[in-house]
């Protein structure tokens, strides 16, 4: 199962660009660091989308060539950025009134573990070690769409999408649609609803990589990404 | 993305009976006097409007009063040189006051806007403002908890801004303009000066284009202090 | 004694020439409306002070002339006012955490009446009408030092320094010093104690003008003020 | 009123062992590199720090907690590129660490330049970094309730800056350091440029002058990033 697996399932850029698909044309969206930020460069031909970065920016673009960075102008994940027309500048407390008072169209996130109730662990795998939090318990709120980006399982194959987290919370009740390597799941009031699934898989299959139910509701849209 | 459009009265015109109204200004510094005479023309009732005062003469927000549009008003100073279209119907019961300090006014509209349901302050405590509100001793001093405000609608005015929404300010015409806009569900501005997106150096904004969403050109706007001087009346009585 | 009083009482313009000499150097300072204004007018030479204003502006100079006025460009009392150089703008909830955080090196007010423990009621007759409360509740709090310019009593005649405000309180516990028409008195953990009082009146005639006792704690200072 | 003075190193010379230091900055950016390292030759000890981060290499922030003159940090984040010098010693129990979420952090700085005790949040509901905190509900959702914080003194790093201490920051540098400024005691600023009092636009100006106590001018400042790839380490080791 495992090779098989590996053999069907969409890349990260693959995961990236069908999230990307989602992307509302005038939609102001902040994406978290490392695997979410792949997104933006996915961002469908022909809609306009503003990038919120925590640190202060509205409005950034892609990264400047290697050795034109400017290391007053990062963001949250410390990589530089460039700024598109019409960006804006503000402190900390600003940027969180944007994050917390709802003023984000979309906040996407990865995971170590969702639950079927929307709760979010990804921000400590429990161990020990030096914990670190950064923006992600605040992105969790606020925003009028919380999504996550992420595997369907994890590397030794154990569900990603949980009856209940197992890890440190980030947040409760928080996540709305999960964009997995296998398929497309909303949370809703019954719990996980499966909305897209590669044509490889069967929802049995996919069942059982799921550590709760997937519910079904309508149809099931095929989940098919360019190759990348 | 283009937040602007060329009519006011389009601006304005989603505003429902029964709505809660921020307007920006303090005095006639900062209000948005086209808007709300556009808000008068539209003509919707039982509102609740959130401002520093409550009108003065018969323009602005005291025409609005005057055409019965105001059900509450939620202030910190409600008087003013001419306030009898406030005074006359406060004490007639026509009208439902809720008097904040000017302070704690500006936080909960910020609080409103940041996602922060409440927070504790010193001002009034002890205080008639205080009455049935929680109290909480920190660090051996007593404050009261006080309570966001939001709005469906924010009314201000800015200098510059551009399609995005972004908007700078002129001078104390600033005051809880740039805290209006985020706290409301729909915050429509009147600019003195539209300019295209790009032009506003990005360290100069002082509202992000976020929240925003619609933003009129008014140029050469009328300012409450000159129309008053000049005895104006809104709308213009016709005999 | 009314009559004499009238005679030997420092004028408002006095009074506010008194408070002015205690502007410290370089101190951040919100007067308020009305009465406290004047205090501005009569800031000593060789002193730089910056002016609040909590509608938004530090640095505020002295009126216009006639038909130069910006209305843009106004107190808290909605007077035109003009700008210094090293002004600076903010919204109101800045400038109200410049305010209640403690920023502020003096705020000055006026009172109907301060208690011994130094509650002040300077906003509501109790009278009904309109109330208005404007920035006063929040002034009394944060400034380093509060002071109220008033006269001794009332116009009736009744002592406006009471043992316990009959009227509405704008604070608890806030004042730090008064000076009024006859003397200025300090509020210190005893009460009232009397630091300064004309030379026409004696420590008996301001006790008996005055509703709660009048400490007295070394050397009374003799208060004098230019004619003006 | 000259706010400004000639030596750094007599600008942080008050900060004595067990003061409660905020130091701007978000990673590199902002960070007040030369003010840093001007305390560092102070070398005050048994300080809490609070700063996004718990430094990166070998210099500014990561120095100091090397110097072990760092006994609490209060941060977000304390991973980076080379984060051993805090790894090391909170995992030898040598430092103490309060984590908070960024965006709680800021608002706790603002509240304490505010003059706002405690306010409530959603963020940390229901996780580990929310226990022990008081909770309660507003209109049905719960919130949990965060204290202000303040320092004693506040290293910050801005761009231009005059003798009254007003200030401009530089794009993404602007982060806490506006906060920091207004929550301590004394706030201690490295500006790259010192200019006349009223050279800076009045509408331009990110922090007014009366939340800053020193300026002093840092032609040229040094970047975090910068020296971190240039394998610096401070103090220079002297074999």
């Amino acid at each position: 199962m495992k090779q098989r697996l590996d053999e069907i399932k969409l890349s990260n850029a693959q995961i990236a660009w069908r999230a990307a698909q989602d992307l509302r044309d005038g939609a102001y969206v902040n994406l978290g660091i490392g695997f979410p930020e792949m997104i933006a460069t996915f961002q469908p031909e022909g809609r306009e989308v503003i990038y919120h970065t925590e640190n202060g920016i509205l409005g950034f673009g892609p990264s400047p060539r290697e050795g034109e960075e400017d290391w007053d102008l990062i963001n949250a994940g410390k990589k530089a950025v460039t700024l598109n027309s019409g960006a804006s500048f503000f402190h900390h407390a600003d940027s969180f009134a944007m994050v917390r008072g709802g003023h984000l169209d979309l906040a996407v996130l990865g995971a170590y573990q969702v639950a079927q109730n929307g709760d979010l662990a990804n921000w400590s795998t429990g161990k020990g070690g030096v914990p670190a939090v950064g923006g992600a318990m605040d992105l969790v709120h606020g925003a009028k769409k919380v999504v996550v980006v992420t595997d369907h399982v994890t590397k030794n194959g154990d569900p990603k999408l949980v009856s209940e987290c197992t890890l440190p919370l980030t947040g409760v009740g928080c996540i709305n649609r999960i964009y997995t390597s296998l398929a497309v799941v909303d949370i809703e009031a019954q719990g996980f609803v499966l909305r897209e699934k590669l044509d490889a898989i069967s929802v049995d299959e996919l069942q059982a990589l799921t550590g709760a139910q997937l519910h079904l509701d309508g149809d099931i849209n095929l989940l098919d990404a360019p190759k990348l | 993305m283009n937040k602007s459009i060329d009519s006011i009265s389009d601006a304005v015109a989603k505003i429902e009976d029964g709505s809660t109204v921020m307007i920006g200004g303090f005095g006639g510094s900062g209000a948005p006097i086209e808007l709300i005479h556009a808000l008068i023309d539209a003509g919707p009732k039982n509102l609740t409007v959130i401002n520093n005062n409550a009108g003065n003469g018969h323009v602005g927000l005291a025409a609005m009063i005057e055409q019965e549009m105001v059900s509450k008003l939620i202030c910190s100073f409600p008087r003013s040189a001419d306030p009898r279209a406030f005074t006359d119907r406060y004490l007639a019961g026509k009208i439902e006051l809720e008097l904040v300090p000017q302070g704690t006014l500006a936080e909960r509209i910020r609080a409103g806007g940041a996602g922060i349901p409440a927070f504790y302050t010193p001002t009034g405590f002890g205080t008639e403002l205080a009455e049935g509100k929680p109290q909480k001793e920190f660090d051996g001093k007593p404050y009261i908890e006080e309570r966001c405000l939001k709005a469906d609608y924010a009314l201000i005015k800015a200098e510059q801004g551009d399609g995005f929404g972004n908007l700078t300010y002129r001078m104390a015409a600033r005051n809880f303009n740039p805290l209006m806009a985020m706290a409301a569900e729909t915050t429509i501005v009147q600019v003195n000066q539209l300019v295209p997106v790009g032009q506003i150096d990005p360290e100069r904004i002082v509202t992000p284009g976020i929240f925003v969403d619609c933003v009129v050109e008014i140029q050469n706007p009328q300012q409450e202090e000159d129309l008053n001087r000049a005895d104006v009346r809104y709308p213009e009585v016709t005999t």
